[in-house]
Formats: C-alpha cells, structure tokens, sequence
C-alpha cells in the first residue's frame, strides 16, 4: 500500500494517471479499451480518496470525460457507413490529448537534462567596472509582467483604496491652513511633496490641497518650480507675522 | 585588424560583457566587418577545444558567452555558486509546453496538462522564464505567454530553433481537420513548432531573439 | 591532480567567482594542498604570458582575479555606451500607474505611490515613454501625462487594449488575492482596463479635487 501512495502522489495530473495506466496495462493507446481503463482509473481513484489523499477536480472531471466516452462507445452506430465521415471516434481528442502530453512530459525531462547556467555551468559574475561606469541608454525589454507587479505593489501598498468613505471624520480646512503656515514659519519654503507624504489618509491629502488651493488663492502663498516637473517648492508669499491676524474662517472659504 | 590581434580583443569583449553578447554588437563597437569577428570566434572557439580552458564559448540566446566547464559544476557550487532554484515537474512541464507551443494561451497549456497551472505560471514569471506577450485577440481577451531570453540562457539555447526536438509518438489517425469543431485546441501534430495560424501577429515578438 | 587538469579548473573558479578570489579559498573548495593551487596559478600566469588572452590573471586584495587587458579599455567603454537602460523600480511603478490609469496628474501618481514622483517623471518624460497630454481643466491646471508610442513598441503592445488586466494577473493564484478582492485592489478588477466600476465614484470625487 505504501509504494502505491508514493504513485499516486507522483501524479502531475489525469493525464499523467492515465499515461501511467495505458503503459503500466500495455494497452495500446491508439486503441484504448475503454471499459477497461475506465476501471482501473476510477479505482485508483478510489485509492487515492482511501489514502486520504486530496482528489483534484481534475481527476474527477477526467473520470467523467471516461464515461461520457464509454456510454458512447456502447450505443450503436447507426448507418455507419453513411456517417463514417463525419463520426469521430470518441476516444480521439482524448488520444490527442495523451500523445501530446506525453511529448511534452518526455521533452521537459530532456530539458531538466540540459546543462543550466547556474546549476551546471557558471558564467562570470562581475564584469568589469570600467564597463558598469557608463552612461544608459537604450533599454532593457521589461515584461509586461513587470509592470504588472508594479501596479499591483503599488496598489498594495497605496494609503487607501479608492472607495468612497462614507463616515469621513470632518476635517476642517482652516485646521490645516493653520498648520501649512506653522510648518512655513522660520522656512524659507517647504516642498509640496513633503505635505502629502507619510502615508497620510486620502481625506486629509484631500483637505490639505484644498487648504494649499485657498491659500494660493488668498495670495498667502506662492508655488515655485526650479525646473520644469520638477518638485514644486511653496513659499509664504506674506509676512508670517501677519497671518495670524488674517481671517480665514470657514465662512469666508465657503465650506462648511 | 590581424585576426592574431583580434581573436584577444573579441574574447576580452565577450568576457567582460554582462551576458550574451551578439557579434553584431561587437562589430559596431570594433568598427569591423562583421567577417571579421566572426573569423574571430571561429579562431576562439578552435583555440579553446585545442587547449581546454577552464571555460568554453557558448552560442546563447543570440549572442555569445564564456562559460564554466560543466564538469566543473560541483566544486563551483561548493564555492556557493548554485542557484537555489530547482524546477519542479509542474513547473518544467509548463515551461516546455510553452517554449515549443508559444505564442499560448493559459487555457491552452492547462487542456494539454490537464490540471490547473496559474500558481506555476505566476512562478516562471516571477523567475522571468516567461513573459506575457499580450492578449489573444478571441473573446475574454486571455493573455498569450511566451518564454524570454533569460530562459534561453538558462538552458543555453542560441534560440527557440534549437531546443530538443519533440519526440513524435506517432502519426496521428489520418483526418484530424474536424477537431475545431468541438472546441478543442488545434493540437500541434507537426514538425514546425510555431505554426499557429491564429496568432500569426506575436510571432514578430520573437524576432528579438533572432 | 595532474597540474594539466588542475590548471583549467584553477581558471574557471577564479572566472566564475564574483571577485578576487583567494587560494586558500580554492584549495578548501577542492581540497588539495595550497601548494598545488600556488603551482596551477603560476602555470596559468605562464599560460597567459605565452598566448595573450583578452585578459590577464592579476593578484588582487590578497587573491586572484581575471581582468580585461588595460589597452582594450576604450573598446569596452565604447561597448558600455549602448549599455541598456535598466527600469528602476519607481520608475516601473510609475510606468504602470500612467499606463494603467491614464490621463493621470502627477498627485493622482503621487498619492498612489505615496513618493514624490518628479524625478521619476521627468527621466520618463526624457526617455519619451511618457508624454505631457494636456492640462486638466480643474483649479491649478495640472498637467496631465499618458504614454507613448516608444512606449508601447517597448513592451511590444500593438495598442493600449493589450495591456493584461490586474484581475488575469490574480487569477493566476486566485486563493492568495482572495483579501484583495475586498479592497486592496479595486481599480482594475474588471476586463475593461479604464473602466473601474467599483471605484468610479470616488476616481470622481479625488479628481475633481485636483
């Protein structure tokens, strides 16, 4: 029993199973006696559940294809030779399928064969630093899978997902106001970046543009670029001792 | 340039380079007919094989590389040399349906495995074995694979052209046009490993390895 | 060992090492007495000194290493000139959100990646993936930035309908995204890669703030 779990468990799928089944009966696979394997695979199955092993669906969908092409096998073919053009014989996608799978499983044994850099030969590690110290220019093909990684990290890690949040703690615009000018205080400038980053909610990122909007519009501060998409630098743009006795009530914003 | 001269300067330009390197690569950058440094490689290759090196020329992946002798494997890996990746079955098993069978679809390779094989395509993408060369232009948009240039590198392979060849169990039952009918995958019965007329525009993405 | 079997194995573990390697080291890995290692590499000195090779054996740090000829330097960096550009990963990152999500605003980019993404920006815009596509008609004008042609010949994409979506990408191991499905990853959830029903709502509600 024991040598018939380690099988069972080497079975990459039904296909393999029934690959296994076909040589292990020499039967000829051109010709599979149908009944005959449909047995035996619905009793390895069998063995397989009493092992407790997992039973894919795989097997079991395969274990259906089986029957559906017995029951077939056994009904009569009615005029045959009127139909032998178009009659496939059931048993051939299935035949199809086993002989190219078994190519397939035949050629990757070759290829697991094959020497592999890495494992069987080694190509130089480091090359040469005068080599590494140079300029860029075209570029490495990057796989779409990549980008694809890419996105997804980026997504797995954004603050927030973008769903619409529906208990928003109400923050206040004149809040923040407050605060941009307490950080501009005794700075010559601060970079926009720099209000936006440290994994801050999306409200607050949301109300402190608002907050930066209104203060350009007040004319409380100005936003300066050294170069073009570069980082954008905010500069107070009225004497921070003054700000403290200008209104910006909410009122005068028009939020509430 | 003497091929006497040459022969070092091209070994030095495969040594140093980061990976395969193509001829034509090194002819530009030598501003030599192309001749020339392939007369280059021949004298490399000759020289090698009269008086064994550590390291031998390997035509990969369109290019060329200098590369241990295998049977030096052991002790390199000794020397913490060795890639800590081994193929699984499922794993080899994909990644040769895909190699002889690309452009493919993932329902393609899981029809001629039989089992599902995402998590296994996740990994050879992940090992960059694999890439996804767009979308099939059938309905549900699936994804088409194909292997990269790192997987001829890993097996050494000059191109797709010279993988093993598949070993054909038989000449299929005589009248097979009818099997699209029910919905199954034309099946690749003969020798020319890309003949898939359905995908005709992504073999240009092969053109790379050339 | 014989020294002619010695010798070229001395090679290949000083090639393959990734720096200069010592002969003790070697000697352990093989397990012979230093002596022996000492008399390979004084053979392969020889060996080098006799039939110039493209690179010459240097004793370097206390150990061994194989380097390219000095009078061959300008060649190599001439080779290194076309050396390819290799995407870092903020610069893949912020590929994929303009790829994906286009015609976004750098905060839109910012806020999903939670950097300042200026640099990255401008070295995409320099290697003309990106392209600047206008202004967004709400309060500060905010360029707007898509992707290119190059862009797309790049990832060998006949158009920007054959970008995989994020939900194929899942699907290849549903069970390990099963959380994603919640929240983690709702902007591309669906077939149509611009369209994202889940969040329409709220993409609305974030533009119109920016």
């Amino acid at each position: 029993m024991d040598s018939y779990a380690i099988q069972l468990d080497n079975f990459e799928g039904p296909l393999d199973l029934l690959l296994h089944l076909i040589k292990k009966n020499e039967m000829d696979i051109y010709d599979i006696p149908i009944a005959a394997i449909t047995e035996q695979y619905l009793v390895t199955l069998d063995a397989m559940k009493n092992l407790n092993l997992d039973v894919a669906g795989e097997f079991l969908l395969m274990a259906a294809t089986l029957l559906h092409i017995k029951s077939k096998m056994l009904l009569p073919k009615i005029v045959e030779e009127e139909l032998e053009e178009d009659e496939e014989d059931p048993r051939a996608e299935l035949v199809r399928r086993l002989l190219e799978y078994q190519k397939y499983k035949e050629v990757s044994q070759t290829l697991e064969n094959q020497p592999q850099l890495g494992r069987d030969l080694f190509a130089r590690a480091a090359p040469e630093p005068e080599v590494l110290e140079e300029a860029e220019s075209g570029f490495i093909a990057v796989g779409l899978f990549d980008l694809l990684a890419a996105l997804q990290d980026v997504l797995r890690e954004s603050p927030e997902p973008f769903v619409h949040e529906v208990n928003m703690e109400q923050l206040s615009i004149t809040d923040r106001i407050n605060a941009i000018l307490t950080l501009l205080q005794g700075q010559e400038s601060m970079a926009f970046g720099d209000l936006f980053s440290g994994g801050i909610k999306r409200s607050e990122m949301i109300v402190t543009f608002l907050a930066l909007l209104e203060l350009v519009k007040l004319r409380m501060v100005r936003f300066m670029q050294n170069v073009r998409h570069g980082t954008i630098w905010i500069f107070p743009a009225v004497e921070l001792g003054k700000v403290d006795e200008l209104d910006v009530g909410e009122d005068s914003l028009g939020y509430s | 340039m003497d091929i006497l001269e040459l022969t070092p300067l091209v070994e030095a330009l495969i040594f140093a380079a980061d990976g395969p390197i193509k001829a034509e690569r090194m002819a530009e950058a030598l501003e030599l007919p192309l001749a020339e440094i392939l007369a280059a490689l021949d004298a490399l290759a000759a020289d090698y094989a009269e008086s064994p090196r550590g390291f031998f020329l390997q035509q990969v992946a369109g290019g060329y590389q200098l590369r241990t002798r295998p049977e030096y494997a052991d002790y390199l890996r000794k020397l913490g040399h060795s890639r800590p990746f081994r193929f699984s079955r499922p794993a080899l098993e994909t990644l040769a349906i895909i190699a002889y069978r690309q452009p493919v679809t993932r329902s393609e390779i899981e029809y001629l495995r039989g089992v599902d094989s995402g998590s296994v395509l996740k990994t050879l993408l992940e090992k960059r074995l694999l890439r996804i060369l767009g979308k099939k232009d059938v309905p549900g948009k699936p994804m088409i694979y194909g292997t990269t240039r790192e997987f001829l590198e890993l097996f050494g392979l000059p191109d797709l052209s010279a993988l093993p060849t598949l070993r054909e169990f038989s000449e299929l039952v005589p009248d097979q046009d009818n099997d699209d009918k029910s919905g199954a995958l034309p099946l690749l019965v003969d020798e020319e490993i890309f003949a898939d007329d359905s995908t005709g525009e992504s073999r240009d993405s092969f053109s790379e390895y050339d």
